[in-house]
């Protein structure tokens, strides 16, 4: 401010009428303006419809699955030779005999010559390696089956089921592909006399992971994931919510605080796989936590999804005003009562945008769960956090990298269904996001 | 009685102080003719606190303390030869465990015969389902019995005196309570205890990791001359394996240090923009229907898992603008690229910049947007003068947040822009970042405590030194520029 | 907008003319007003004469801070507000379509009821106007423009210490001048002022209705307020609203000394309700 | 713990998840095998964390294990360890199928990736930008490799049967040493990979490298040979020292680039794990690494059948590293 | 916390006594606050009677709020705000560390300067502090309370038919109203009201003016006005602040009619400045 201005008299108000004020240029602004943001978000969305589309382009084929349906002999002399026709009894044994059930079964069905080795072998080919222990299982559950004849559905083979779903070309010279002619000829025939048909892959929910892409499943992972995001939800919400509050609220401003403030925010960004070895050394070799359950997985990821909220929250409850404190406080409402009734509420959208994003992205995050052994062959689905599971991310990690062509669109269908999981996740958070939300 | 239940006994009795403290403190006041100094429920707090959490905490103590007594007892019962190899030793007690879980559901005729020796404990434990790889000689059926006896022992105890300290924090409380014991008061320090422990966890995971890498890292630099790490300018660290008779400094941060700032750099000029105009959009322009849709929207974009992203720009990206910018351009013919890298990456953390400004925006009280409103203002004005300005700590908290991914990030890095280190201003060669590089060496095929492993915590903690650095730049400008509003 | 004239008569409001007749600035025709289902404005129809003050007085509720809203169409920005009848400023609807709101607001200022400074220094906040609008020609200009309105708010001497720091650091009736300097240094040609002295000392008060009879002689100002006193020193036509209706309306002195109406009559002399 | 678990060589993996899961399958009385992949080196060096509940008790490896590991195992207690071979792997040259044919030695390669090279007597940096400079038989591109990083094991196959025979055939190994540096660190000098951007190194997997030869259709990649039989359709082979790398040219030894494959055995756990000794037997049997074994199908390469029972007989024996 | 008690003489406050001598309800010593590195008051000190109204005037900036907010300390809320000196409620002090400020602000009720409703309904408004409190055995009880409470800041029927709607939907008076009803919703032992009518009509003015009147015969009041008016109906005893001193105070009638400063004649004659 210069002395001049300072010292003048008041001179007479100058009238704004009449007067340019830029108004085409400040308009033209305006729309500019508005523009971007249109733009902002449609870059975003075209983003991701671009993902999407690619994903579902090539994983939408997964969610349905070539069967091929055998007249299978339950032949006692074959299941139970020594006569025990009890669960047990089938379950135990020399797992090989089941493999001659099948064999049989190919050869009635398409009339094989039983000495033609090789084309017993192509035929075998068309199916399961997992029909076997499948079969073996349904005889285990319902023994009755013993001694009859029965239509028995069968997975195809990944191969031939990506064959049938032409993701697999007759057209490439047989050398340059994992279909055989014989093969295709077989299968033509069973086409022909109606044993092949398409079904719903629920297996894909339901299963474990498997080298046989037709009866993998992610049903481990999504089993895993789900135990992992709450655990991640169940604690670093509540930390991070309390966390934030002692530290904008009740923390004195000091140069102590101010470091733990810059360290949260510096803790979002550590390396993500810094946290997998944090909890490596912490759970599993101090606390001795078993290696690849869900449950350390899921405190991994709290530790990680922590700094998220804790500076979301942190943030929005700075964006409350401070006369909504004054009038808790006023009204004798203690500290924590005024943050709890009035400051909280009003924050809490901006706290579900913190946890949305926070578990999104450790829904899918793979480094970290790769330091404590949840990338793995897990085919069992697990009973509690403290068995051994695998995770979304990690499964399609893990499928993304397998040789057969399967598995490509297994891999995209497995990531539509995380898809669906965060789509689920974000829609339970935004309808509590409408509900706190308030303008002022 | 489990940990479970005891628990549930403890939560019982801790139930009945709830409402035992509210009736306690409604007769003394009406006999005393004073009334109490807080809400009757903060005297059932009261007590409930008092009869909840000393028990709790000693139940978790004990519950860490009882395994290591168990431990010790059986240990002292194994022959020399059990414990004399530390690593057979934690096998020997794993299988005993396993045994005493066994003879738990054994009826007192099999025990006697497996004692006798009459039966073989295999099969028998594999007929109640209980899996042993071998057969296990007596002193393990002993130790096991030992096992079994004291760990009952200790339960009963930790059991009498878990529900003995809530039995006497019952008591003590009960009696402590009278209308002038500020209620509000203790049950609030207790609320704030438990939110200075959740700060505390920030403070611990930060203890932790710098602890964890700290160690590493100075075992690295007394193998390699922190000058090379810090200044060196290659990064290659396969064949300066110390002692190996390879040159040093081949551990060059500089080239790293350089792709992590360049990437995470045109992230945010991606991100930041495209975030904050979409931020705005949402909060100011757009009807509640569209900013309820498309918010969400793009906050999935921040939960595709990276791999995916990582393919994308691999196998669409990084190609097309390979052939339609850097070729055209004569810069480069490397479909792993920064700017690939950078897109990306850059899409990948729009919602952290979208959706935690929307939310601050829209809490800056209308009063201010009238206010400028009112002088004639545009909105665009209003929001770029008024509003923004307001919201400008939160909305740095959030692109600060999003750099931290960028630079935190791996997957993207690797597949759209290579794991080449080197330094070069082109934007379509490749380069990569030291996350990437961390993630690499600790994964690595490498020797345990080579200092081609090490490096990876040498990384590590520079690099949280230095975006510490740079968030406490951070936290200065928003200190300065802050407005507080109202 | 249409204007619904056959309005029910309960809503007629009485005018009286003035004796010195003033060219019209603003004419309000049947205004209504909704917030959502609730109606706070019925049909309000008024000529506001040019260069003159005019005030609103009126039980508190009445609808006082509505109108003034709509007439610089701050009515907007509430969600679920709607606004029908017709007004005009020279003649011109501020409702059509192709008007410009920003242009209309920056030649209709207004003092908020409640304070709002924006949470900048207090240089920044009377020097907002004028650079959006792009009125100082050079940064001494500015100064000039920012220093003239904060002496005729008599806020300077207050804080011409302090012009750089906040002006939410302020005392209540500070931020209220602050706000009044702030609408001024973009010189309207009609300025609304909503209470503009309900958090002033008498002083400051007298100052700010020095100010305003001093803007009398350049722009239309309307002015609402709680001090039948303050109607009576600084206004030459006075408006009484009640219940979302304009009971009557005419020059001052007529209105303060001969109400036509009982109601007005009764608020006047504080016996009502 | 009832549970065996695994980790290791990404190579081994596929072998051993099929192993797991059959046995699974065929013994309801015990759970599925854990297995992990993540490299030969990361499975070692966890299996190597010591003796215990919770340790690993099988790493898999696509080389043999060290000797540094095998001192930095006994220091943590794991003192006792088996070695079990099972098989071979043969890696192999690709391109895209829509390219022309690439017949490659040591020596081609060599000079194409190698950090140095003999030009004129003398050791330089490596000049050679196209394929055409290497071979002029070749066509030409810009050299652009896609190989496996540093942190698996098939990158030491790769640096001792490519690398060092090129360096060999090329003299530049003689050179190397004639600079002064002893045998040692002559041969590592020759493994050194070019690092101007034309070898790229892929720490991910083979996917991650037939991505990369997707998105730029010059590219050569190394594969494992399973890999390539499952995208033959896209990849085309490159034929070494003038051999076709099949199952059948490998296991007949006369394809060179190939390697055994192994899984390290915690002798500790033996009589502990439940399942782990059946497991190990199941994994050895013909009906799992043989010629008609599903691992085969996946593209192990079985060893002759008088081989797999010496493997079978050297385990039962219990003998130790 | 230390009193200063050497205080420069400028500072030394003028008091009369009253003639009908009541029971110190609040006593300040030498109260210094600074805000940062300014000083806003300069050692003030003053007993405030119990059941009676005490008025504070005092030009804008004075520092009335100032001081108004150290008695129920709302000013601990502000960064960098610092009191010194000493205030005690019934002879005890209230910056005494063992104190609870919550207890002190349940029994030191406060009605702000600017209005702030909580962004609840308007029954929450109000009934939040009740609830709180316990005050209310039942829902009926609790209903009641919020009525009674609502019906004494003459808020009632105005807003009777959108109980749950908003309190921040109402005009600033209806909001202000809403402010007194929530703080004598707890019936406090003092209350402190910051202009409370400075956004009210003259009706609702008395109304308000009518309920202090009322409140007096059981608690301590203490308004700060800009209505010399006002401070005359309704305070029986007057402080006169003036640049953050507290420069007469003594019996409202001795005040206005008799003042011994020059500066409180020149204020309350509106001769100042
Ligand atoms: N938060 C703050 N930070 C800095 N200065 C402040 C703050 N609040 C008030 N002040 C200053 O302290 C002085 C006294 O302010 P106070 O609010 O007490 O005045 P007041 O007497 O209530 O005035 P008014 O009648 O205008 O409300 C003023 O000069 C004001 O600018
Ligand atoms: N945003 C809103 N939503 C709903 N109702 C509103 C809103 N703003 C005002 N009202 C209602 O409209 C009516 C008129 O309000 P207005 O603010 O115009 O009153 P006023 O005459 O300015 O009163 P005061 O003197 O108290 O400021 C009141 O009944 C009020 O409750
Ligand atoms: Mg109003
Ligand atoms: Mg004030
Ligand atoms: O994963 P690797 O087999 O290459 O070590």
């Amino acid at each position: 401010m210069s002395d001049a201005a300072l010292s003048q008299p008041a001179p007479a108000m100058r009238s704004i009428a009449g007067r340019d004020i830029g108004l085409k240029r400040r308009y033209a602004a305006e729309r500019r303006f508005r523009a971007f943001g249109i733009a902002a978000i449609t870059i975003g969305l075209v983003f991701l419809v671009a993902l999407f589309a690619s994903i579902v382009s090539k994983g939408y084929t997964a969610f349905q699955q070539t069967r091929i349906t055998l007249t299978v002999d339950f032949d006692p002399a074959i299941i139970a030779p020594n006569g025990d026709r009890t669960a047990a009894g089938i379950m135990s044994g020399d797992a090989f005999r089941f493999d001659t059930l099948m064999q049989n079964a190919v050869i009635t069905t398409l009339s094989l010559d039983p000495d033609d080795e090789d084309g017993l072998y192509d035929a075998l080919d068309l199916f399961s390696k997992g029909s076997v222990p499948l079969l073996r299982r349904t005889i285990a559950e319902d023994p009755s089956l013993i001694g009859q004849k029965r239509d028995v559905e069968f997975y195809a083979d990944g191969n031939i089921d990506a064959f049938v779903k032409g993701a697999i070309s007759a057209d490439v010279p047989e050398e340059q592909r994992v279909v055989k002619d014989a093969q295709i000829k077989v299968l033509q025939e069973l086409q022909a006399d109606g044993h092949v048909h398409k079904a719903f892959n629920t297996g894909l929910f339901t299963f474990g992971n498997s080298t046989r892409p037709e009866v993998a499943g992610v049903g481990v992972a999504i089993v895993g994931s789900f135990w992992m995001m709450l655990v991640v939800l169940v604690l670093s919400l509540p930390i991070g919510v309390a966390a934030s509050i002692y530290l904008e609220e009740f923390a004195p401003k000091n140069r102590l605080t101010d470091l733990i403030e810059v360290n949260i925010n510096n803790l979002a960004a550590v390396p993500s796989i810094v946290y997998g070895i944090l909890g490596l050394s912490v759970f599993i070799n101090f606390a001795h936590l078993p290696r690849s359950a869900a449950l350390v997985g899921g405190l991994v990821l709290t530790l990680s999804t922590l700094p998220t909220i804790i500076i979301a929250t942190r943030a929005a409850l700075k964006a409350v005003p401070p006369s909504i404190r004054e009038a808790g406080l006023g009204v004798g409402a203690s500290k924590m009562q005024t943050i709890f009734h009035h400051v909280l509420p009003l924050a809490m959208p901006g706290i579900l945008t913190g946890t949305i994003i926070g578990l999104a992205h450790a829904l899918g995050e793979t480094a970290p769960l790769l330091m404590i052994g949840m990338k793995a062959f897990v085919a069992d689905v697990p009973t509690s956090p403290l068995e051994p599971a695998t995770a979304l991310p990690t499964q399609i990690y893990m499928w993304a990298t397998e040789p057969e062509r399967a598995f490509v669109e297994r891999t995209s269908a497995a990531i539509m269904i995380l898809l669906a999981f965060l789509f689920v996740m974000n829609a339970a958070a935004v309808v509590l996001r409408r509900a706190f939300e308030r303008r002022w | 009685m489990g940990s479970f239940w005891l628990l549930v006994v403890v939560a019982a009795l801790a139930a009945i102080g709830l409402v035992a403290g509210r009736i306690r403190v409604g007769t003394l006041a009406k006999s005393s003719g004073t009334p109490p100094h807080s809400r009757p429920a903060y005297y059932g707090s009261y007590l409930a606190i008092w009869t909840a959490l000393p028990a709790v905490v000693l139940l978790v103590v004990l519950a860490i303390v009882r395994p290591i007594i168990v431990d010790t007892a059986v240990r002292q019962q194994l022959p020399e030869a059990a414990t004399a190899d530390g690593a057979n030793l934690s096998l020997t007690m794993g299988v005993i465990e396993e045994v005493s879980r066994g003879l738990k559901v054994l009826s007192t005729e099999e025990l006697d015969n497996l004692k006798l020796g009459l039966v073989a404990a295999r099969p028998l434990f594999a007929s109640k389902g209980i899996a042993l790889a071998s057969d296990v000689p007596p002193y393990m059926i002993a130790a096991a019995q030992t096992r079994n006896s004291v760990d009952g022992t200790l339960g009963v105890i930790l059991e009498t005196a878990v529900i003995a300290l809530a039995g006497f924090g019952f008591v003590f409380a009960f009696l402590k309570i009278r209308p002038r014991l500020r209620a509000r008061g203790s049950v609030e320090t207790v609320i704030l205890g438990v939110l200075i422990a959740a700060s505390s966890v920030a403070i611990l995971t930060t203890i932790g990791i710098v602890a964890s890498m700290l160690f590493e890292a100075l075992h690295f630099f007394s193998q390699v001359s922190p000058a090379s790490f810090f200044f060196g300018t290659v990064w290659d660290p396969r064949f300066a394996a110390a002692g190996s008779g390879g040159s040093q400094g081949q551990f060059g941060l500089l080239p790293l240090a350089w792709g992590t700032l360049y990437i995470s750099a045109l992230a945010l000029l991606v991100a930041v923009p495209i975030g904050l105009f979409a931020a705005i959009y949402m909060a100011e322009y757009a009807s509640s229907t569209v900013r309820s849709v498309a918010k969400p929207l793009l906050e999935i974009l921040a939960g595709i898992p990276t791999i995916v992203y990582g393919f994308f720009a691999l196998v669409t990206v990084g190609p097309a603008i390979r052939d339609f910018l850097a070729i055209p351009l004569g810069l480069g013919q490397s479909g792993n690229n920064v700017v690939t890298a950078g897109l990306v990456m850059g899409i990948m953390i729009i919602p952290y910049v979208s959706s935690l400004s929307d939310d601050i925006i829209t809490a800056v009280p209308r009063a201010l947007r009238d206010g400028s409103l009112g002088l004639g203002a545009t909105k665009s004005e209003t929001i770029k003068r008024v509003v923004l300005p307001a919201a400008l700590p939160g909305i740095v908290g959030a692109i600060l947040l999003a750099a931290s991914r960028a630079i935190g990030e791996t997957m993207i890095v690797v597949l759209a822009a290579g794991v080449a280190a080197r330094i070069s201003a082109n934007p379509f060669e490749e380069m990569t970042t030291i996350t990437v590089k961390i993630v690499n060496q600790l994964t690595g095929d490498l020797e345990f405590t080579s200092p081609q492993t090490l490096v990876a915590f040498a990384l590590g903690i520079t690099l949280f030194t230095v975006t510490l650095g740079l968030n406490i730049i951070a936290l200065h400008i928003v200190r300065k520029y802050r407005e507080q509003y109202e | 907008m249409t204007a619904v004239l056959a309005e029910a008569p309960k809503h007629q409001t009485i005018r009286t003319p003035d004796a010195v007749a003033r060219p019209v600035k603003v004419k309000a025709d049947t205004v209504k007003v909704f917030y959502g289902q609730k109606q706070a404005l019925h049909g309000v129809s008024i000529d506001i004469p040019e260069r003159a003050v005019t005030a609103f007085i009126g039980p508190s509720g009445c609808g006082k801070s509505t109108f003034l809203r709509c007439i610089n169409r701050m009515n907007d920005t509430i969600a679920g507000c709607r606004v029908e009848g017709r007004i005009a400023i020279d003649n011109k609807d501020i409702y059509d379509p192709d008007l410009d709101v920003v242009e209309l607001r920056a030649r209709v200022g207004m003092v908020f009821q409640k304070p709002n400074p924006f949470p900048k220094s207090i240089f920044e906040n009377v020097a907002y106007g004028p650079k959006i609008h792009g009125l100082a020609r050079s940064k001494a200009d500015l100064e000039e423009i920012v220093v003239t309105s904060l002496k005729k708010a008599s806020l300077f001497n207050e804080v011409k210490d302090r012009l750089h720091e906040p002006g939410t650091g302020l005392s209540g009736g500070q931020q209220q001048r602050l706000c009044i300097a702030r609408a001024i240094a973009v010189s309207p040609e009609v300025i609304l002022m909503d209470e503009p002295c309900s958090a002033l000392d008498p002083i400051a008060t007298a100052k700010v209705e020095e100010l305003i009879d001093e803007l009398r002689t350049n722009f239309t100002i309307i002015i609402v307020t709680h001090s039948m006193q303050q109607a009576a020193r600084v206004s030459q036509r006075t408006a009484f609203f009640h219940l979302g209706v304009l009971v009557e309306e005419g020059p001052t002195d007529h209105i303060f000394t001969n109400p036509i109406e009982k109601r007005t009559q009764d608020y006047i002399t504080g016996r009502f309700g | 713990r009832d549970q065996i678990k695994i980790a290791g060589s990404s190579t081994v993996l596929p072998y051993a998840t099929i192993v797991a899961e059959s046995f699974g399958e065929a013994n309801p009385s015990f759970k599925t095998p854990i297995v992990e992949g993540g490299g030969s080196g990361a499975g070692l060096k966890e299996f190597c964390k010591g003796a215990g509940e919770d340790t690993i008790d099988i790493a898999n490896a696509s080389r043999k294990i060290k000797d540094e590991e095998v001192a930095n195992c006994k220091a943590n207690g794991v003192s006792e360890i088996q070695e079990v071979k099972f098989g071979y792997d043969g890696i192999v040259f690709a391109s895209d199928a829509k390219g022309p044919d690439f017949a490659f030695t040591p020596k081609d390669v060599f000079l194409a990736l190698a950090a140095q090279v003999v030009v004129d007597g003398k050791l330089v940096d490596n000049p050679n930008t196209k394929w055409s400079d290497v071979n002029a038989s070749f066509p030409e591109w810009e050299i652009a490799a896609y190989i496996p990083g540093e942190k698996h094991g098939t990158r030491e196959v790769f640096e001792t049967k490519v690398l060092q025979a090129g360096c060999k055939a090329t003299g530049a190994l003689d050179a190397f040493i004639a600079s002064g540096l002893s045998k040692d660190d002559a041969a590592k000098a020759c493994a050194k990979v070019r690092k101007d951007g034309k070898a790229v190194d892929i720490d991910g997997e083979y996917n991650e490298t037939l991505s990369r030869i997707d998105s730029n259709k010059t590219g050569i990649g190394v594969f494992g040979l399973a890999f390539y039989e499952n995208n033959k359709d896209k990849l085309k082979v490159a034929t070494f020292e003038g051999v076709v790398p099949t199952t059948e040219s490998i296991a007949k030894g006369e394809y060179p680039v190939s390697r055994p494959l192994y899984f390290y055995v915690k002798k500790a756990h033996l009589g502990v794990i439940p399942g782990l000794k059946e497991y190990v037997e199941y994994f050895l049997a013909d009906q799992m690494i043989g010629p008609r074994s599903p691992s085969a199908a996946k593209g192990l390469v079985p060893a002759p059948k008088t081989e797999r029972k010496q493997f079978l007989a050297d385990f039962q024996a219990g003998k130790t590293l």
